[in-house]
Parts: C-alpha cells; structure tokens; sequence
C-alpha cells in the first residue's frame, strides 16, 4: 500500500497550493480476534485495511460500498470515535491522531458526524432544544441560555424546521425531521466538515430527496466539506464530486462522480453500477450478477480481494494486490485489469 | 433473583428507543395493564399505615397487658378490645400490624437503598470503564451471587450482632450483586447508541456522557429493579426472623410477627394471619407496581 | 387471463387506546395468473398490511374489517382459521423483509424447509430430505446437501432469503406475496436475489405480489403496480403506463425524487411535507396537504378512483 | 450447670440434670405424690396387663450426637445410651432411690471408701459376657485426656489413682480392681463420697466390651453402640431414622415389652404435634432432659380436652432467673437491684410460659431436699410492687430509669418471650432494656465474662445439694466464668467456704440458709420461676412414668390394645 | 470448546477461592470461641487453651486461611464442634435427602410454572392475563414458611394426603416440594412469559404461521426452545441454590437436609458447619451456572466456544 500513499501524496504535494481540507492517509482500523485459554489474538479483522483520501474545502467526497466493505468504520475513524491502528489523519494539515484528549475535543468542533438512524442517534430524554443546545454547552459557545436559544432557533429556521417546535421531544418529529435535527445538531458548532454516514438510508425517498437537497444548500451556504457514506450508488452520485468505492476494507476505484458512472474500470465498480435497479420499465439491462457472497475480513482472499467474483480474473490477481494507480487524472483504481 | 432476570430483560426491552414520550403513555399503561393501580393502591396504604401508625394505633404496641392473656397464659382471639387479638405476650396485634409496618417498610427501603447504591456505582464503574476493573467487579457479582442469600445474611448478622440496623446493612450489602449486573448491561447497551456516539463526536467528556446521558438511562431499569427489591426484601426479613434473626424485640415488624405467630398457628392462627395479610399486600403492592413501571418504562409493551 | 386473487374493498384496522384506526383503508386490486403485481409505496402506506391480511397473519390487535379476498373460489376473508392454515404455505406463500431474522435460529435449515411439506404433504423422511436439498439447489445454494443440516447463522444475508424463497417454494404456491424480499439485502445480492425470483415464477407459471418501495425493482420486476399512499390505492395499472405517464401528483414526485444515475442534476425534485399520521387522517384526499395541485374540493372529499383508461385508476380529481 | 432451655437441636450444651439425689425431685407419675407446693397432676396409667410386642414410633428432634457412653453429656445421647447400656447401679421406677443394675448387689466398707460391685450374669449383644473390665475399660476411657470426656470430673480425683491416670502418669486405675475373675469389681476411693453412687448411675460409667472397644475406632464406636441394654441398634439412617430393636437376651427378665422403637428425625415442632395428634407417636416430649413438649405445641395440648389428659409433669430441679451484674452498671448498686426485684411479675412470667413452671421466690427450688426456705426472712422476700420499684430507683439516684442490656440465647422460643415480658416491666418502672439475644455459644462465651449487665438464664442442679446452687454461682472465686453475676460478699464466702467441709445435716443446712438470705437481701439475682417438664402421653402407652433424673421407661412401657 | 471450558473453570475457581475468603472472614469474625464450644463448660481455661493452640487458633490470619483453604483443597471441610463429624461427613449424609426434595421443587416450580408462563403468553393483555399474573405474584409475596405451615396443616393433616413432616421416601417431599413450587413458580411463568412474548413477535415466528402451522406447533416447535432461554439460566442459579439446602422449608417440614443442617449450625453457631454447607452450596450455583452455559450451546446453535 505504500503507492498508495506515494500517489496521494503526490496529488497533494500537486495541489500544494490549495492545502487539501482533510488527508487521510493509509488507514487502518483492525479488530483484534481473541481466541483460546488467554484469550490470545489470533487474528484480525481488517475492517479497514488502508484507506487513502483527501477532501477539499466545501468538496463532497463519497464513499460507497456494500455493507461490511469498511466505508462505516472508515468514517469514524476519520473522527476517532473508532481509534485507529494506523495511518495519518491530517486535519487542516494536523494529525488528529496525535493529539491529546483535551485538544482532540476542541478540534472536534470542526468535524462534525451525521448519523444513519435518525431514531438512534437523538437522546430520546432531551428535547430538541436538550439536544441542539449540547454542543453550544460543551464547547461553551455562549454563556446565556438567551443566547443558546436564539442560536438554537436559528439552527431549525437553517434546517427548515419551526423553531416553535424546539421544546418537542425527538419521538414528536417524522424521520426526515428527525434527520434534520441531526444535521442542526452537527451544524451547532459550525464545523468544516461532516462526516454523514447513510445520512438518508432509513429514510423513504420522498423524504430522502428533501434531505439531500438540504445538505446540498448547507453546503452552498456555508462552505461545509462532506464525507457522504452511502451504499446507494444513486443518492451516492447524485451528491458526490468524487467517489472512492470500498471493498473489503480497501479502496478499489476513486474518480470524479460524473466519470464512475461513464466509465467504471473496476469490475467491482461496474458490478454494482449494473445492480443498481433503474425505475423505468423500458430501460436496457447489461446487468453483470455478481456470483457468491462477500468473503470475511477476517480472512480476505489473497491477492486483490475482489478476484474470487470477479468475471475477468486472471491468475496473477490471486497472488498479487494490485497498485492504486491513477489511469486518468483524478481517476484511480487498484486493479490488474489496468496495469 | 428472577425478577432479576425478568428485569434483565424487561431493560432490554426498555433499551428500546421509545416510540411515545413517556408521561403521555401513563394513562394506557393504566389501561392496558391495570394491576399497576393496585399496586400503587397498596403502597400508597402502607404509606400512610406507617406515617400515621402512632395515630391509628388503639394500645401502645409494646405494652403487655395483663388482660390480654387468657387464664391459661394463651393469646386472644379477635375481640371487642383487641380487635385483632393479642399475641402471647398479651400485646396488641393491631398496634403491631401498625407499627410493623414502619419497621418493615424501613428494612425493605434503606436495604433497598444500600444495594441501589453499591450496586449501580460498581455496575456503572464496570460498564463505562471495563477492562480489568470490569473483570475484578463482575468476578465480586459472581461470588455475591454464588453465596446462598439467606444462610449468608444469616450469618452476617450473627457475626454483627443482632439489630434493625445491621439487618439493613446485611440485606443491602449482599444484594447489590444484582442490581450491579442490570446497570452495567444497562451502561453497555447505552454506551453504543448512536446519540452516545454523537455526544463523544460533539466533544463532551467521559464525565458529562456518563452523567448527563448515561446515568439518566439506566435510572428506570433501577427504579424497577428497586421497587421489586423493597418487596422482596420485606419478605427476606420475614425469613430471617423466621430464622431468629430479624428485627430486635420488642420493636414489632411483620416478620418477627410471623416468626412469633407461626409457633402457635395451630392453635392461635390470628397471629399468623393478620401479619401474614398485611405482608403479603404489601409485597404484593410493591411487585405490582415495579411490575407496572416495567411496563411503563417499556416502550414496546404500551400500544 | 384469468384472476387468481381478488381483493375487494378491504380494510383492516388496529386497536389502539382511542379504538380501532383503519391501517388499509378500502383497498381493492387483483393478480391474474402468472402475473407478477408490484405493490409500491413509502414506509406506512399499508402495504405490508395488505400482504399480511391476505394471508391473515395480522398481530393480534389487528382485525379484517371488511372487503373480501377472494382467491381462487374461497374468500379467505371467510375462512376458518384451521382452512387458512392450509391455505398458508401451501397454495400461498410468503417470503420476508429481513432474511436475518425470518429463519428460526434454533432449527436446521433442512428442518424449516421440510416443515410445510410435512404440514402440507405428509412428507416426511428421507423424501422430505431430498425434496429438501432439491429446492437447495432450485434456489442457487452450491453444497446444498451439506447446507441442509447447516443452522441459519452460517449463512449470509442473501444465502438466507434463497432459503427463505425455498421455504415459500416447498408446496408449489399458485401465489408468491414477497414483501420487500430484498430491502435488507446489499445491491450486489438483490441483484441476484431478484434474478433468482424472475426465474423462478417464470418456470412455476406462479403469480407474484411483489411489495416494496423501491421503484427500481417495481419497474424491473413487475407486469403490473398498485402504488399506495397512506392506507389507500392512489394509482394502479399497468407498469409502462405508471412509469411513462404517472398520473397522481404523488406518483409522479415519487419518481422525480429519485436521485438517478444517467442524470447529473443540481437539485432533486421531492415532495413537501411528511405524510399524515394513521390516528389523523384527513377526510378528503390524503395526499392534498402535501399536493401542489390540491384544491379545496381535494381536501373535502375523497375523489375515488377513477379510470384512466382501460386497466389503469388513479385517485385524484385531476383525472 | 448452667443450661440454655433448649436442648433440642444441641449437642454439647450440657443441660444434664444430673444425679437427682436420693430425696430430690418430684416426679408426677401415676402413683407419685408430689412435695412441690403446686405440682400438677398426671393421669393414671397403670393397671392392666403388660402386653408384649409391638412398636413405638418416637419423633426425634435432633440427631443422636453421641452413641458412646463417654461422650454422651447431652440429654439427646444420654438417653438413648441408657436404651444401649446399663450400669453397674440405677434408679428405681420414678424415684430418686438408687437400686443395684448390672451389679447384682454391692457393699460399702466401713469408712465409705471401699465399693464392691458383685456383677449380674449378662452378655453383651455379641454374646461377650460383663466382667469387671468391662468397666474398668470404660473409667479408663473415661480418664483418658483423648476423650474429653464430661465424666472425668466426677470420678477425678475421687477414685484413688484416676489423678495419676488422667494426667499420664500411671498405666493403671490403682483404685479399680478386678477380683473373683472378673465377677466383682472392687473401687476404692480417695475419700467418703456421698453422692458416688449416683455418680455410677450417669451413662459414662457403662459397661462396655473391651473387645470391641479396641476393634473399632473411636468414631465407628460412637455411631455404632455395642452394649447390653434392654434394645440394640438394628439399623439407621443418618439423620432420619434409628430402628431400635429388643434384646431378647436382656438381662433382666421380663422386659422389655417393645419389639422396636423407631425414632425418626423430625424438627418441626408444628409437625411434631400433629404426628402426635395423628397418633403415629406414642410421646410428644421425648427426651426427658430436654424441654418435653415443645413450648409452640404446649398450648394446644392443654387447651383441649382431650389432650390435656394425656400430659404429665415434673417439677425439675432448677431455677430460671434473671442475673444482675453486682460489679458494673447501674446494677452495681444494690438499692438498683433491690428496685428491679419488686419491678418483676413473677406470675405474670409463669403465665407466659403457660404455666409450665412455679414462681420462684429464691435460689434453691423447692424440689431440692434440703436449703429451700419455706419462709425466707422480709429483707429477703419481694412481692410485685412497681410503683415501691419507681420509689427505690428514684432513691438509688435514678429518677428516670436508666438504660440497660439484657442477654438471653436463642435456642428456646420461651427465652426471648420471657426477656420481652421483663424488658416490658423494667419499661414500667422506667428502666429500658435493650435485649441482645444470641446463640447460645456466642452467650455463654458473653456471659463467662462477667460483663453482662443483665441476662436471662436457669441453673440445674448437677448434686441435690445446695451448696451445688450457692457455692457455684455466688462463690466470688467463681467469678467470673459460674458466678457471672460477679457476686462478692466475704461474709458469704465465710459461710459457703464452712459448709463445703462440714458433715451433712441441720447446721450445714442452715449455713446455706444463712447464705442464701444475704444473697437475696442483696438481690444478685431475680430468681422467677421453677421449671416443670411435661410430655404428651398416648393413652394406649402404658407404663410410663417421668424421673427427674432423665432416666426414661422406654425398657418398661407397653402398648395396649387401641 | 476444550479452551473455553478450561478458563471457565478457571473463572469459577476464583470465585470459589472468593466465596471461600469471605465465608472465612466471616467465621473468624463471630463472637464464639470454637475451642469453648467443643470442650463445654466444663473444661478448665488450661484446657481450652490448649485445644485453641492445637487448632491453631492462635496463630495469625492468613496463615489460619491458608490451612482452611489446604484443607478445603483436600476435600476437609472442617469438623463439626456439636455434631463431633467431619462436615463433609455430615453434608454427605443429608445430600440425598436435599437433592430428593430439591429435585421436587424444582420440578413444582416448572411444572406450575410452565404452563402457566406459555398460558400467559398467549392471553397477553386479556383479563386471564391478568389474573395469572396477580394469582403468580401472589405466590410470589408470600413467606414460603406461611405456605408450608397452612398445607402442612390443611393438606396433610387435615386431609390427611401427606405425611405431615419429617424425613423419608417421596411422599415425604410432596408438600415441602410444592411449596416451593408455589412460592417459586412464578418467577417462571413471568420470565417465560415475557421472554414468550418477545419470541412469538418475532419474524421467524411469523414465518412459521405463513408455513401453515398450527398454534401448538408455532409454539412447541418454534417458540419455546427460543424462549426457555433465560428461563434456563434462572433454572439453574434455582437449582443451584436448591441442592445447596432449601433453608426455610426443610426447617418447616422438619425435613433433615442440609438447609435444616444449617439453620440449626447457625442457632448454634458451629461455624465449621455453616462455612461447609455455605462453600457447599455455592459450589452448586457455580457448577449449575457453568453447566447452563454449556447448555446454550445445545439450545441455541448460535453459541459457539
């Protein structure tokens, strides 16, 4: 994986100029397995098995993936909500990972998480104030409850709710409106960046459209930088710049949005593409059907991960990883296929 | 111990994230399960028994009266003057019922008190922090409740020294096991909601998530588990006293009531009877209504 | 053609504290034979009720109020429950939303796939064993003669729903009902899931209630489509005419909404608002408050569905 | 002795009554007539025909601790050794008078120290016959340190060289001596001892088979009785059941009359009675030193009318009292105790315990022969005057009372009612009295300290004497382990100390007199009752009769047709 | 699995060694001198001083744990100071009776409790429901003792069905064993119940419905082998508790078991005894508690090791 980072560093050093927002460079998330009489590691889980990205001020980066593929665990690392085994975490050029926990909780102002479940993630004993007003009283932003209320107001008129109804409860809301307090709650303390993991999974698709279109005007308005996890290609594209596709742990394919669908190189890539079900009726089908079920990361096939489903596999990709190499500019894609 | 157990998983049950708001949810839990009522019925009378007990009383309950004894030196039965009858030592039972339950109520409360308090300090500790302090206090809640409850307090309090206080002390130090057990589940499960999650991402500090979040979950669980407890720990009274080693005389309480009243059931059975009823709507009141705030607390048993 | 089922006017309702509240609310569609039907809509809209009135597996506080669901000559409205029990799993079979949880953890796969044929056809043994394995590999499972005596938790998400599509296959259904069969399930296994399904009724000439609220697996899977809204049919008909030419402004911000992959567009269409809850339903159109085209007249009345042309209603005044 | 009043479920506490002396006790069988003031009355049961054959079915509270005559002390096992062994001497019927056993008939020297034991013609159940050693085995095992047993004092240093056996330093016992090959035995003492032979009448002294003594360990001995007793043990079941059948080669003809006795354990008092009631006992009080009938069955025994007929009594002789520490607390003064005495009901006492018992006005109980006073001096006499008790504490610096302890035990339900009745009339004059009641280890091992302020507790005589009474727990150097009290009086000691070595008869007599009436003046004690001991009898089981000495009739009772 | 049940005998080693520590701490704490009891009043202070030394009371404490653990380790659990028995001696000649009674007991429990906690169940939430649940937490309020004394007085001797107490075949734990079972059982049917609910709401029940399975089969076939689940580990921490001496209820019935053993150790404080029977039992819950988890391997197929 050294390329890997070589390359990455070397888009960053191209860009030296325009200092990348967030660095993420080879990271790693392994889950010990314990076994036997002392309860001896015996192996690992590669949850995240060297994962590399960068993403610009007010960019969208989409991470997309099948469930399992890492792309959860990537983003909170990213965040250290999950400590990572290795890698650097660069944060406006500062390893997030070397911090202490003091400092760590102030830098946390800037990266801010929006959650899959809208139920899960709101404190069901607060109100929406409770909830919207936790950040200010953390980070002490204000120091009257005056203040705090008006911030919060403001916060449900940014996320289009009634601020009338900032005294409900969570359980009160729909699930959309629900999302919407997430997002306020992250957006309380004004961070540069926001980790949004499945933001819009569990929500129906008249209600997720709202959504994305409101994380698409936060980010016109307020200049945020988004990590946008999602297994939905669709939803995934329609929000991303670029998009980096995770498969067992590891990165197989990052290119601007727009070229992944035109042109997909990796067979995994175009796999999930072709999967994806296209509500019209009259539409062509090429559809690749993927045979048998993800391999565990606990024991990742040798070679590239993907090749026992793979419908091009040759025989080098059971023995050697393939590189991550950039095919076409911004467009890279770790496969034999290309090399 | 299965009320535990059926505590466990009534917590896993409240784990839930609740559909509805729960004060709105009081008057179909009424609905839905209206033996809550009693129970509150039944609690709220051995509350006010025990406040105005001195005031209800008809005799001192300690006084021997020496026309409470039958010319062969037997206990009356229920008459005109002692409405109840007289124990064989020619006191009041009804006066004792009263006072007894002050005394019982005592015991099953600040016992209740005692286990509350170690148990959920030591079960929060072990579930927010784990690691090796988890390890040393689930090793301590396994040998709790390996001992035999009874023969253990048993002999706690043979070896303290036989009164109200060191009874209290003996029930609630070795009933924490449980309670322990419940909050660090409890702590567990809450430790890896998503809200936690986004409370760590927000910036609070291990301080503020284990009060402000953490603490606030597991009080129902613990509410229930300890209202369940205070009925459960009258009845261990009870049991000790049965045994000889409850409430010091002549002070009255249900148990020794009993204990006292059981030695002549064949021939006296009022002095059995009258303790015996009051014991048993207490405890029952309290089990009905820590059996409600389960369900109250349970979001997917109201619909 | 002719109809297999028939669902007249049915509603259903739950007990709740303030008495029973219409969950499906005068439902009424058909399934021909050898007809896959899609039924779409967001989550609440009464779908899976209508799945689970048909087959009259409803919780206990839910009750069939009316209408009636004629399959084949019976109306199993009518029923006892003992006839129903061999109506279910052996003329209809049902598949689930979550593969995860549908399978008894505590049993052999062989076991759970062998049970309807024992309830059914008294089969049981060595036959039941081998009929077992033989719908194993019907459904794409490699190694199925091991897989037959493996417990449900070795298998993955998607080997799991292929048992469950073994299970509903067991007695030759006439009727699939696959409620959302494959929303649980990552787009890679649906694909494969949905590929096994087609094939399967293809051979079997079985009709299919398909339920879901993807539009994507309606428009690749379905002959036809009822889309529901809030516990009523707003739109049904035939699935090109649906998908060409929606009519129901709900139907029509339901496609829009989707975010799509040949289209790069700044901003998604989506429909306001949220929809009403079950306790509080309007009385004229349930879509109004969220409609653009909504008149006072919609919010005073329920407009009925109407024809639109020969097999194709929607419920809207704008028809 | 010290005794706790339950004796039921214990082993070592000792609460043998020991060696009623010749006069003492009175006893409530059939044909005894009593010399207590107020002994109750027994129903007549003899008359008929003996019949024989047939079993009883007995319930035992307890386990058999000890089946070893040397380790038997406690009632349990005192009783049941006398079902497996004799003695050289016994008593007769209900009586108090000592009559010859396994000795056929005895002679005593001259000078009362010399005792010659011509030995009956028996056979233990091996066929072994008695000889002399057979009971010079037993005083040695009885000697011997390893055995700890409780008869070694009673024979150390009386019998001449036990001192020098007991403490290793001969082989032999030189005052045992086997003569006429083996058919006489012939004891020689260090001095007159008038109270030997009842000592030879207690279980330790049986005759044992020295073959199997030394064939057998200790602990298998002790489970597994080899003796010559009217009943052998035929089989049993730890902790359940003992099956007891008749020796048809017992060396009394005649009897017994039982083919089996069946004791089965059974601790429930509850269940006790209505096995009774169901007639499947023949007793309910088994086991004479202990409490009879048990105290929850008592009342419903005598409040019916048909079973209080079946219900003999026996005055014991023993006291029950109240100790007042004469040495710390407020009870260090004797106008506080003289207070405390008019404070106490003793009817009212007697009530609680349904009348099983007599109130007591002094040490020595009534049914002891000699040193009970009729009529005690007025300085040494006190009625129930609570309001005179409020007047004398406020005298004694205690207008209000004054906080105090009472210690009792656990082991009898009666011990913690009767405290709760004394806390109640100490209340009433204004004492409050906490109670601390323990088990009965835990008490003693409290009370032999001396610091007990004040405690619940009897005395049985272990010698029908009174200087057993006095001496022992009013001696200052007793203090503090019998004389808890911690009572001192040099003029008491003068008096106790000159009758110890004084010839029996009217002075020595009056010496105790003199004692006990300064004692009382003093009010160490608040003596309140005389305990009686009763037991429900079937009335198809005939032939039974009570002794105060615990010595049962199971060999002489017979069943009647029913 | 050989691993697993290696460190899990571990675990319940330390919490015997546990268990066996502050049993200990406790009899060194109780008021009574062990010498005193065993030699009685009559012994002189020499002698008690003695027989101290050569139990080696005197020496310090750790030291005195330390031969109390070697002694445990090699089976000694001390000697009775009343019953002049080894206590293990003493355990073993009440362990068939308690394991009779405890056997019967528990299976009261079951046997009332059982169906009672399926029948709740399936009426969850009708006026039945209701009704069990009052008449089981009934059970539940009383004092086992008041139980057992009214059907020792109603049952056996009123109605003359059983033997009244005492020790002996079965008929002699009829009583004494439904009384437990009544006072016990519903723990039972509550913990069946609720854990029945959540079972029969479950998907995979729901599929089995759409097999066409009748009620009996859903929940006999289906439902119940998930639902006995925590029931089990109730069962065995019960069970456990059982055999290590049914305290109240052998006293009771005058039943000679290992519970009535202790009681009267304790009224007697003959400490050796009440720290035998005390290790004794826990040793049960212990090993109950481990075979239940090796159980769920069994019930759920889940569970590996």
């Amino acid at each position: 994986m050294a390329d890997v980072q070589t390359v990455e560093q070397g888009k960053i050093a191209a860009d030296k100029e325009k200092m990348p927002l967030l660095v993420v460079r080879d990271l790693k998330k392994h889950f010990p397995i314990k076994r036997g009489l002392i309860q001896r590691t015996v192996g690992h889980v590669r949850a995240v098995d060297g994962v590399s990205l960068s993403v610009d001020t007010g960019e969208t980066f989409g991470l997309v993936g099948e469930s399992g593929c890492g792309k959860s665990t990537t983003g909170r690392s990213i965040l250290r909500l999950i400590e990572p085994t290795a890698g650097e975490i660069l944060f406006e050029g500062r390893d997030i990972r070397k911090m202490g926990s003091a400092e760590m909780r102030r830098m946390r102002r800037k990266m801010q998480i929006v959650f899959q479940d809208p139920y899960a993630s709101l404190n069901p004993r607060y109100t929406v104030r409770q909830v919207l007003e936790e950040p200010m009283l953390i980070h002490n932003l204000f120091s009257t409850a005056a203040e705090r209320k008006k911030r919060a107001s403001q916060l449900m008129e940014i996320v289009g709710l009634s601020p009338s109804r900032l005294d409900r409860y969570p359980h009160e809301f729909s699930g959309g409106q629900r999302q919407r307090i997430g997002i306020a709650r992250a957006l309380a303390v004004d961070p540069k960046l926001i980790i949004a993991d499945e933001p819009v999974s569990a929500l129906d698709v008249s209600v997720q459209s709202q959504v994305l279109n409101l994380l698409d005007d936060l980010q016109k308005e307020l200049g945020l930088a988004y990590v946008f996890i999602a297994h939905d290609l669709s939803v995934v594209k329609h929000i991303s710049d670029r998009i980096g596709v995770m498969y067992l742990g590891r990165m197989v394919e990052l290119s601007p949005a727009d070229a992944l669908y035109s042109e997909p190189l990796h067979p995994y890539s175009q796999a999930l593409l072709s999967a994806v079900p296209v509500p019209d009726p009259e539409a062509k089908r090429d559809r690749i059907i993927l045979q048998g079920d993800l391999p565990s990361p606990s024991k990742p096939p040798t070679g590239c991960p993907f090749h026992p489903r793979c419908k091009d596999a040759k025989d080098i990709c059971k023995t050697v990883v393939p590189t991550w190499e950039e095919i076409r500019p911004d467009h890279f894609v770790a496969c034999h296929l290309y090399s | 111990m299965a009320t535990v157990m059926e505590t466990q998983n009534g917590i896993k049950q409240t784990l839930a994230y609740p559909q509805k708001k729960p004060a709105p949810r009081v008057w179909r839990l009424l609905k839905a399960y209206p033996l809550v009522f009693l129970g509150g019925i039944l609690v709220l009378g051995l509350i006010f028994v025990a406040v105005f007990a001195p005031q209800l009383q008809h005799f001192n309950p300690n006084q021997q009266f020496q026309n409470g004894l039958s010319a062969m030196g037997g206990p009356l039965p229920p008459n005109s003057t002692f409405v109840f009858g007289t124990d064989d030592l020619g006191r009041d039972i009804f006066s004792r019922v009263l006072f007894g339950a002050r005394v019982s109520l005592e015991v099953g409360v600040f016992s209740s008190i005692i286990s509350l308090f170690i148990g959920t300090s030591l079960g929060i500790i072990s579930g927010y922090f784990g690691k090796f302090v988890d390890t040393v206090i689930m090793r301590l809640t396994d040998i709790m409740l390996a001992f035999p409850l009874i023969l253990f307090v048993v002999a706690l309090v043979a070896s303290l020294g036989q009164s109200i206080t060191n009874l209290f002390i003996a029930i609630g130090v070795l009933g924490w096991a449980v309670t322990a057990r419940v909050v660090r589940a409890q702590v567990l499960s809450v430790k890896e909601y998503e809200y936690v999650q986004a409370a760590k991402a927000l910036g609070a500090s291990n301080w503020r998530i284990l009060t402000k979040i953490i603490f606030p979950n597991i009080i129902p669980p613990v509410i229930v588990l300890t209202t369940l407890s205070i009925g459960n720990n009258m009845l261990l009274e009870s049991t000790l006293s049965y045994l000889g080693i409850g409430v010091a005389p002549p002070n009255a309480s249900w148990g020794n009531m009993l204990a006292e009243g059981q030695q002549v059931f064949q021939y006296a059975p009022w002095l059995l009877y009258y303790p015996g009823l009051a014991l048993l709507l207490a405890v029952l009141g309290f089990n009905l209504l820590g059996d409600g705030l389960r369900e109250a607390f349970n979001p997917r048993r109201v619909r | 053609m002719s109809t297999i089922l028939s669902v007249e006017h049915l509603t259903t309702s739950f007990g709740t504290t303030s008495g029973y509240v219409p969950a499906i609310d005068d439902v009424s569609f058909h399934i021909d034979k050898g007809e896959t039907l899609g039924i779409v809509g967001e989550s609440g809209c009464g779908k899976s009720v209508t799945s689970l009135s048909i087959m009259k597996l409803l919780t206990a506080n839910g009750k069939i109020q009316s209408g009636s669901i004629q399959f084949e000559d019976r109306d199993l409205v009518k029923l006892s429950e003992a006839d129903m029990r061999k109506v279910r799993g052996n003329d209809i079979a049902m598949i689930f939303q979550e593969p995860m949880t549908s399978l008894n953890p505590v049993h052999k796969i062989g076991k759970q796939i062998t049970e309807s044929l024992r309830i059914h056809k008294g089969m049981r043994g060595p036959a039941a064993r081998a009929r077992a394995i033989e719908l194993l590999n019907l459904v794409g499972i490699p190694r199925a003669a091991e897989i037959v005596d493996e417990y449900p938790h070795r298998l993955s998400g998607g080997m799991r729903q292929r048992v469950m599509i073994a299970i509903a296959m067991a007695c030759d259904p006439k009727l699939l009902i696959a409620d959302e069969p494959t929303t649980a399930l990552d787009v890679t296994i649906q694909a494969q899931i949905l590929d096994l399904m087609r094939k399967l009724k293809a051979e079997r000439q079985m009709a299919m209630m398909l339920i879901t609220h993807d539009l994507g697996v309606v428009a690749e899977m379905c002959d036809r489509v009822v889309v529901m809204y809030a516990g009523k049919v707003v739109e049904q008909g035939n699935v090109r005419d649906i998908f060409r030419n929606p009519t129901h402004p709900y139907t029509i911000g339901l496609l829009n909404s989707i975010p799509k992959l040949d289209e790069r567009k700044t901003r998604l269409d989506s429909i306001p608002g949220a929809v009403p809850s079950i306790e509080n339903m309007p009385a004229g159109c349930r879509f109004a408050a969220r409609c653009e085209h909504a008149t006072q007249r919609c919010a005073d009345a329920d407009p009925g569905l109407r024809d639109v042309s020969g097999d194709y209603q929607a419920r809207c005044v704008l028809v | 002795m010290k005794i706790n009043k339950k004796t039921r479920l214990l082993g070592v506490v000792a609460s043998v009554t020991l060696l009623g002396a010749a006069l003492a006790g009175c006893s409530t069988q059939p044909s005894a007539t009593s010399q207590a003031p107020t002994t109750p009355t027994a129903p007549a049961t003899t008359g008929a025909q003996p019949v024989y054959g047939g079993t009883l079915n007995l319930d035992l509270a307890g386990a058999f601790p000890h089946l070893d005559p040397v380790k038997a002390y406690d009632t349990t096992s005192y009783e049941a050794v006398l079902q497996f062994y004799n003695q050289l001497v016994t008593y007769k019927g209900a009586t108090n008078t000592i009559i010859p056993s396994l000795a056929s008939r005895y002679t005593i020297s001259p000078n009362g120290k010399v005792y010659t034991f011509y030995l009956a013609n028996a056979k233990f159940w091996n066929g072994h016959p008695v000889t002399a050693q057979s009971f010079i085995t037993e005083f040695e095992r009885v000697l011997n340190p390893v055995n700890s047993s409780g008869g070694q004092g009673f024979i150390d240093p009386f019998i001449a060289g036990s001192n020098a056996y007991y403490s290793g330093h001969a082989k032999t016992i030189s005052g045992l001596k086997s003569l006429n090959g083996g058919k006489t035995l012939q004891i020689t003492l260090t001095q007159r001892d008038p109270v030997f032979l009842y000592v030879l009448a207690m279980p330790f002294f049986s005759a044992v088979d020295p073959t199997y003594i030394a064939g057998h360990s200790e602990s298998y001995i002790d489970h597994n009785p080899m003796g010559t007793g009217p009943f052998y043990l035929a089989s049993y079941q730890p902790n359940q059941q003992w099956v007891l059948k008749k020796n048809p080669h017992y060396f009394q003809k005649g009897i017994p009359y039982l083919n089996e006795i069946v004791f089965t354990n059974n601790s429930s008092p509850s269940a006790e009675l209505l096995h009774y009631k169901q007639g499947l006992t023949g007793l309910l009080g088994y086991n004479i030193g202990g409490n009879g009938i048990p105290s929850q069955d008592y009342l419903p025994i005598v409040m019916s009318p048909t079973y209080s007929k079946q219900v003999y009594k026996v005055v014991q002789v023993a006291t029950q009292y109240i100790g007042l520490n004469n040495k710390v607390g407020p009870t260090a003064n004797v106008k506080v105790r003289r207070a405390l005495e008019y404070a106490i009901n003793k009817n009212y006492l007697v009530k609680v315990l349904g009348g099983r018992a007599l109130p007591a006005n002094q040490i020595i109980p009534p049914s002891m022969p000699s040193g009970y006073e009729a009529k005690l001096p007025a300085n040494a006499t006190y009625s129930y005057n609570p309001a005179l008790a409020k007047k004398l504490l406020a005298q004694a610096g205690y207008p209000h009372g004054f906080t105090t302890t009472i210690y009792c035990d656990n082991s009898n339900p009666d011990d913690l009612r009767i405290t709760e009745a004394v806390q109640s009339m100490l209340k009433a004059v204004g004492v409050t009295a906490n109670i601390n009641q323990s088990s009965w280890g835990t008490f003693l091992t409290n009370n032999e300290t001396g610091n007990q302020p004040m405690f619940n507790l009897a005395w049985v005589e272990d010698f029908p004497d009174p200087s057993d009474f006095l001496n022992t727990l009013f001696n200052s150097n007793q203090r503090p382990v019998n004389n808890s009290t911690m009572y001192s009086n040099p003029a008491v000691d003068k008096l106790l100390n000159t009758a110890a070595n004084m010839p029996a008869g009217t002075a020595r007599d009056n010496l105790y007199k003199q004692a006990q009436n300064i004692i009382m003046s003093q009010a160490a004690w608040i003596p309140y009752a005389y305990p009686v001991f009763t037991a429900a009898v079937q009335p198809w089981l005939k032939g039974y009769y009570l002794n105060p000495n615990q010595v049962d009739p199971l060999q002489y009772v017979w069943i009647a047709k029913h | 699995m050989i691993s697993y049940i290696i460190r899990r005998l571990g675990g319940s080693v330390i919490v015997l060694f546990g268990i066996a520590l502050i049993t200990f701490i406790l009899a060194y704490a109780v008021p009574s001198d062990p010498a005193r009891m065993i030699l009685g009043q009559h012994a002189t202070l020499q002698q008690v001083d003695a027989l101290r030394k050569q139990m080696g009371l005197d020496e310090p404490f750790i030291q005195q744990f330390g031969n109390y653990l070697m002694n445990i380790i090699h089976g000694n659990l001390g000697f009775s100071f009343l019953q002049n028995l080894p206590v293990a001696t003493l355990i073993g000649q009440r362990l068939p009776a308690t394991f009779q009674l405890a056997l019967v007991a528990w299976l009261m429990e079951l046997i009332i409790g059982l169906p009672i906690g399926v029948f709740m169940a399936l009426k969850d939430r009708k006026m039945t429901d209701h009704v069990f649940n009052l008449v089981s937490l009934i059970g539940i309020s009383l004092p086992t003792f008041f139980v057992g004394l009214e059907l020792m007085y109603w049952v056996a001797y009123r109605a003359n069905l059983f033997p009244v107490g005492g020790t002996g075949g079965l008929s002699f734990v009829i009583l004494p064993g439904l009384t437990y079972g009544i006072t016990g059982a519903a723990y039972y049917s509550r913990l069946l119940k609720s854990s029945m609910v959540d079972v029969l709401n479950s998907d995979y029940i729901r599929t089995a419905r759409a097999k066409g399975a009748a009620p009996l089969r859903v929940i006999m076939g289906h439902a119940f082998r998930n639902a006995i689940i925590p029931v089990i580990t109730y069962g065995a921490t019960d069970i456990g508790a059982l055999f290590g001496g049914i305290v109240v209820i052998e006293d009771v019935f005058g039943y000679s078991g290992i519970g009535q053993m202790a009681v009267q150790a304790i009224n007697n404080l003959d400490t050796p005894i009440i720290m035998g029977t005390v290790l004794f039992a826990a040793v049960f819950v212990v090993a109950f508690n481990f075979i239940v988890d090796l159980l769920y391997g069994l019930i759920d197929p889940r569970i590996t090791y």
